[in-house]
């Protein structure tokens, strides 16, 4: 990544670092070794490669969504399909290649944090892969919403921890994720879930994040015979639009845009949008110098989105850095908007993104028509939609689903 | 008096075998229980308290502490107002007081605007569990201008070269945590925690404290010899919730 | 197909045939024109695996399960992963070159039978993003149980009819869809989900579905060296069995294994094993010749399984040939062990094959260990379970599980 | 005497300008049931009657003959009563009677044993709406052996060509689906209508039957010329449900 300017290691601009307990440094230290030499190894990366092209289903296929395009009657829109990656979202190539380098530092056990389920679900999934034992951090709330994913976790053979404190939700299970692991360093490894955290995740996430991006670039060219013109990605803690936008970073042809949780509204108080609203500042917290949502004193302040995976105080530093530096644009998309975006791709593609992904979605169909017929733009679908059942059900007010789970809750004594 | 000499002095007392330090979580329950927490603890001979000033993402700590930070909060704690009260304290009792705190609530208060407040109160010490040296260059360099102690901490997992390196940092004691893990829990006091502590005291010439599941006088007894001060965290919080205000005074004084 | 004696078209061996009724003559005669027209032209297949190349992940990846391999002691187990088609499924494949057939046609709406929903999801997919009007017939017991896939039916914008006469299962749902046809068969494509119904549908659908052997004949090859020993697919109509056996039928030095639901157990009467239980007989039904469930009268039995997708009296003719040829062996997996293997699999490899799939497993688990280690063999994993959940909670009797529906239960007022 | 000259008889009486054929479904609701009806239906002078043994898969029938078949089958009906239920019928009275099912339930019981037991208790017809000619080539052979007629279908879909091959099978008359879709519904008579039954005219030499959606003194007034057999079949079914057996003698007088 030829943007940063790195002063310090692990530094974008002024973004970033390791804020850590002394008892991790040891284990960062050795993680980064590792981990540069992971970077350095070109058969580190092979051997990443043919792992996603055989466990999951890399390349992921660009689709070329006609009916969108036709409907917006400007640029032809493309949708990067992380939703068929095995475990349903971008986060497995995160998780996978993680996997890798565990298994290079011979350690034995991962944890993780989880806010929706979907890193929780991969990496429990990596582990029972790789053999490793699996612990889960996942807020006490985000349990009882989304017990589906619990299921899978404990099924897949992972222990899920529900974490009691603060506000029960993915900033505290990250917390918690951490006590662990200055507690367990020595077997354990903690498996990000974002491009967030102490250095060297952020580098580590968006380096095995941008498989995405190496292979979208290429697919457009054959596919359009040309460099889009824009490329959008939702931004929770930022992987999946690392991912995507490192494929076209080099090219200040191609305009980047984030798009971030806006809630109720940027207006509302009720929101994740760290960049794009302007409620967000500069801040320390969960290992990482970045923008945060916090009050004056620095408490981090609860956060609202209809989609757990954005529902996240913090950002990455990389893209604090690249929105600083207005290399990538950021802006927000309502609960209400994703609603109707989810709707109108499901009608008109046979798509179902994930409710994360869908805010991507409202923002190229917000600027689609404006673009000319022979510009491309791509959207990066990070996930599917279908293990939102419950969340998109209730959303959507469905009353059949509703008289369906009325009618299984009393089969199970309610 | 900065704290190096103020440590100087209270371990040359042929009275103390070992100072205590004890740990406070400011605004829990209230700021009032603080107050009288603390004046029992004085007048029962501890030798300098850490003021925790709350945070939302206490990382390093255990789920007393973490429940502690989170009631404050939500109970209204304020930094401004965690500074008035240490104000009141320094004033009050003629011990050392340190801030223990995470990195966000001083790089938000503005880390020059937060030395000079603590001068101008009195504080002696800062106690920061997630700014390592590499991330603080800025901050120990206003530790040094100020004259006010930045602690560094020592963990088990320290190499020797690090602990080096730490101590180059560190000002008036060095922090040693007796285990992996976080405030809270027991610590097994075994041969490996001697070797432990005499690593530390093979790479630095600071006095070390020792935290971390420290909660009787057996404890205290154990530490005396190997360290210089026992930290009690975790206990007094308990007791208070147990037992009230008043047990603070009888358990200090039992400790030592 | 060079294993076809066929003596008249639509027949393999003593079994398939086109037993309509006369209104659908001339639909038939076209269907049949458009359709070999369409498998005479190499252009059409190339059009038909770009297709599944950009919207679904075709080729889906050939993942070797090291550690089931390593646990059984005995053959490499290699896993042929339609899991992660788009939908979910194999069906997939069958419906998306459906589709294309349909645009030549000149058609403007498609109906469907489904049973669990698969078949109607990816009906109601390919529908959308052919622009297609959708009607999807579904068994009214099935569209209580399978609420889920009724909801993204009717969010992808399709019609779902629940079918009230007889069992209310799949038959009755293809029974049901037929009424539609012959009312309708002027703008109408009715889009068969197995190798089963009335010529030319085992043929096309077979032929679509013969894209996962193709596939999977040459992974094996690279990834393997050789060819596997034995391959095991579950067989409810016998697509996604078909398509994979395609790609080795060829060869007699591989064993094919299809595997049907033992339900309750063989003799237990309740399952739904046409071909490894004694019950089945040959009858002629829903359009074509092959072994049914049935009583001595001709009635049609009803059937037991777990999976629902294999729940079905009938199945392809051209499995029935092979079967009476002595081509393909088939045998049966209970309920119980099913959910077994399920475990198994989702522990050891991080992978949640569907309920039907997973019968492909329990077979292929009970003989991986009397082969070598230098031998492989392929298991079909025709589509992944996480949509099933639902079902595979409750057969696990899982407590938190039912805690959740019973809390959300009481939230809509039960 | 085969049906051909059975009909060609019937035709040839100058009171009848249409012949009326009725539909009864064995065994729903009960055989006994089924036998007054048939009683009231020759009493009242229909001309044929087409007696459905039930199948579990009725594919080409609507809601209500479903239905039908369906509690047929659950009261307990089998192929082995419905044959016997037949014979009965034959024997008491003297218009023909078909069999109409589905090709499974001849299947099931053996193709020819079938033909041969329905050749001996006077059953004149079959109608087997799954069974195409190209399906049936055993079928039609025994048909023309055993002299029972093989009745085939036209539909609004069939080809002129289409039409006369199947008249090359089709013995007795041929039956002509009023309009596409299954049996049940009300059918529109309109001009198209009109051409369709000009075009199986045209392509055949048999008589024709039409039937779908028949249910009243106007459809049946509309078709007399233009078919020669009227073809009731939903209608009763639904007067019985509705209004009870002794409904039926008046509505099939009131017909014709
Ligand atoms: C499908 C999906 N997309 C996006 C995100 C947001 O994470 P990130 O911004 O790191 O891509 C999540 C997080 O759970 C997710 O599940
Ligand atoms: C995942 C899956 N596998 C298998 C089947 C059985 O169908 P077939 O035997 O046609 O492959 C189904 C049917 O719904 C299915 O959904």
């Amino acid at each position: 990544m030829n943007h940063k300017a790195m002063n310090k290691p692990g530094y974008y601009g002024e973004w970033g670092g390791a804020f850590i307990p002394e008892v991790l440094y040891q284990t960062f230290c050795e993680l980064n070794e590792a981990f540069q030499k992971a970077k350095a190894d070109p058969a580190f990366w092979q051997e990443y490669v043919s792992l996603m092209s055989t466990y999951s289903c890399r390349p992921t296929p660009l689709t070329h969504a006609e009916n969108l395009s036709r409907h917006f009657g400007g640029a032809q829109i493309f949708i990067k399909r992380e939703d068929l990656n095995h475990t349903g979202a971008h986060k497995a190539n995160n998780v996978m290649g993680q996997g890798l380098l565990v298994k290079k530092m011979g350690k034995k056990r991962v944890i993780a944090e989880t806010g929706a389920g979907q890193h929780g679900v991969a990496t429990a999934t990596m582990a029972a892969k790789f053999g490793f034992a699996c612990t889960i951090y996942m807020g006490e709330e985000d349990v009882m919403r989304q017990r589906p994913n619990v299921f899978w976790m404990e099924k897949l053979g992972a222990t899920v921890v529900p974490v009691t404190s603060g506000s029960k939700t993915l900033k505290d299970a990250i917390n918690e994720a951490f006590r662990d692991w200055v507690t367990r360093m020595d077997d354990t490894h903690y498996v990000m879930g974002t491009v967030c955290g102490p250095h060297p995740f952020p580098e580590m996430v968006a380096w095995f994040q941008s498989i995405i991006g190496r292979e979208a670039c290429g697919q457009i060219k054959q596919q359009f015979g040309r460099q889009p013109s824009r490329v959008y990605a939702c931004v929770g803690g930022g992987s999946n639009a690392m991912g995507i936008f490192q494929g076209f970073l080099d090219n200040p042809a191609v305009e980047l845009v984030g798009v971030e949780a806006g809630g109720k509204g940027l207006d509302s108080g009720r929101h994740a949008s760290r960049l794009a609203a302007k409620d967000g500042s500069p801040g320390v917290a969960q290992g990482y110098k970045s923008m945060f949502l916090q009050n004056s004193d620095g408490q981090m302040m609860d956060t609202h989105s209809v989609a757990a995976g954005l529902d996240y105080v913090g950002v990455s530093p990389i893209l604090a850095d690249l929105w600083q530096k207005k290399l990538v644009r950021f802006a927000a998309a309502t609960d209400a908007e994703v609603m109707a975006a989810l709707d109108l791709t499901m009608k008109k593609e046979g798509l179902i993104p994930a409710l994360e992904s869908t805010h991507a979605f409202v923002q190229a169909f917000k600027e689609a028509g404006d673009l000319g017929r022979d510009e491309a733009i791509i959207i990066n679908m990070s996930g599917r939609g279908d293990k939102d059942i419950f969340t998109i059900a209730h959303a959507f007010n469905d009353p059949s689903w509703k008289e369906f789970i009325k009618k299984k809750g009393i089969e199970y004594g309610a | 008096m900065e704290l190096n000499s103020q440590i100087k002095t209270a371990l040359a007392d042929p009275d103390k075998k070992i100072l205590l330090m004890t740990h406070i979580v400011l605004g829990y329950p209230s700021l009032e229980t603080n107050r009288q927490v603390i004046e029992q603890m004085v007048a029962n001979g501890v030798d300098l308290i850490e003021m925790q000033i709350p945070f939302s993402e206490p990382m390093a700590d255990g789920p007393v502490i973490v429940k502690a930070n989170q009631e404050a909060i939500e109970h209204g704690i304020t930094v401004r107002r965690c500074v008035d009260f240490a104000r009141e304290m320094t004033a009050t009792h003629a011990i050392p007081f340190l801030f223990m705190t995470y990195y966000n609530i001083i790089f938000k208060f503005g880390v020059e605007e937060f030395f000079r407040e603590a001068k101008e109160i009195g504080i002696r010490g800062f106690i920061i569990p997630d700014l390592p040296p590499e991330e603080g260059e800025d901050f120990f360099a206003l530790s040094r201008r100020y004259g006010i102690a930045a602690i560094l901490i020592y963990a088990p997992t320290s190499t020797p070269e690090r602990m080096r390196e730490l101590a180059r940092y560190s000002r008036g004691f060095i922090y040693c945590a007796a285990r992996k893990g976080v405030t809270g829990k027991q610590t097994d006091f075994d041969a490996s925690f001697n070797d432990y502590m005499r690593t530390c005291r093979a790479n630095t010439d600071l006095p070390l404290a020792v935290g971390f599941g420290i909660s009787s006088k057996e404890d205290v007894d154990y530490l005396t010899g190997k360290a210089d001060i026992a930290v009690i965290g975790t206990r007094t919080i308990n007791l208070v919730e147990e037992q009230g205000v008043a047990a603070v005074g009888p358990f200090i004084a039992g400790l030592r």
